[in-house]
């Protein structure tokens, strides 16, 4: 029902928890809902060469990234039977241990959302131009790269 | 011809700067414009860095006056 | 972590939302995770002969069922390598548009907590002796099926 | 030999009871007692109702005295 609104990803910082509780609440009215399947990616404390990673800082090509975003989100509506999609990703500076990604889908029956919401990550990470400053403690960095 | 060119990541690191307005004559391809920019930059993996021109990934293309490109290292998000 | 600890999976009543916010931010101190795969099951106003369902009445071999979601659980823990699974069902009456079932999994990385959340969706549905009265607005009502 | 037997769901409605102990000669297995314990209750697909025997799923098994037998309809969590 939300699939012509168009959305605003990024947020500033890390995504709060309760903004997950906000968001089910906001779809308990929808009774032909189902099913929902969250995702969330959280900064890992990631160790290379003896150093570990403290905060990823994100930044993206934004204008490009909403677009990308609005595509995949097309893509995901005609190829999956969803009532609702949401998506938010951080950019700036998101600790370890904070959450950076939120994707959120909902549908009559569980397979629909559960392949939707991995549709959805897959394809956020393979195509949408963001970028992350892996950040250690001694304040060097490296750059972030998906696998 | 002037196109912008638009620097991210290690990209926007490495050239010490976010944003260009390039000027040039004759034809350009995306990527002959990708190796002038990169050219000089001490950037390991030189093919991993994708262009999109006008915020499609493209780098065929020949520009046109007024285009927007941009050099994209490896994406990380999620 | 908390594979060993015995965990009680049956509340009464509806899951309010808030669990989820609070279940995210317990793990925030958990700093090897890197992803989160939670789905949830939400009681649906179907239609059947022209009547809708208000709400499931959630009954269950409650000795029974704790040994299979305990059985899951180690199931679970040895075919993906997941730092935490979380698992939460309602018993007594559900209404509509609230939340019945609350799977939760962590691991390092994405694909391991998608899948993992998966297998405890359908190993839930297919195994676990839990029965369920959907309950019509004219108070009759009939006996729920898992598809 | 006496074994309890535990009735859910539909099954429990249609008996209209929750919970007996039954009393009987000789050896039974679960799917006779079944058999027995569903004789005569309005239920449309007896066959969609599955036996465990303390606790497992099994209707082959020959019942002991002591049994917690549960006649369990088709599950609905989730």
């Amino acid at each position: 029902m939300h699939k012509k609104k168009p959305k605003k990803v990024f947020v500033q910082g890390a995504i709060p928890p309760e903004k997950i509780a906000h968001s089910v609440a906001n779809h308990q009215s929808k009774t032909s809902i189902g099913a929902h399947s969250i995702f969330l990616g959280q900064v890992r404390a990631d160790e290379v060469d003896g150093k570990t990673v403290t905060a990823i800082d994100y930044t993206a090509y934004e204008e490009m990234a909403e677009k990308v975003f609005h595509d995949i989100r097309e893509a995901a509506f005609s190829k999956f039977d969803i009532t609702c999609a949401h998506i938010y990703h951080s950019l700036g500076k998101v600790k370890v241990g904070e959450l950076c990604l939120f994707v959120f889908t909902s549908s009559a029956h569980r397979k629909i959302t559960i392949e939707a919401t991995n549709f959805f990550v897959e394809e956020i990470k393979a195509k949408v131009p963001v970028f992350g400053k892996e950040i250690f403690e001694d304040e060097t960095h490296q750059w972030k790269v998906n696998k | 011809m002037k196109v912008t060119v638009k620097y991210f990541g290690l990209v926007a690191e490495a050239a010490e700067k976010s944003e260009e307005v390039m000027e040039f004559d004759g034809t350009l391809t995306a990527s002959e414009l990708k190796a002038k920019c990169l050219n000089g930059l001490s950037i390991t993996d030189k093919e991993s860095i994708q262009i999109a021109v006008n915020q499609n990934l493209d780098d065929k293309t020949t520009l046109k006056d007024g285009d927007e490109v941009a050099l994209l290292p490896p994406f990380a998000g999620g």
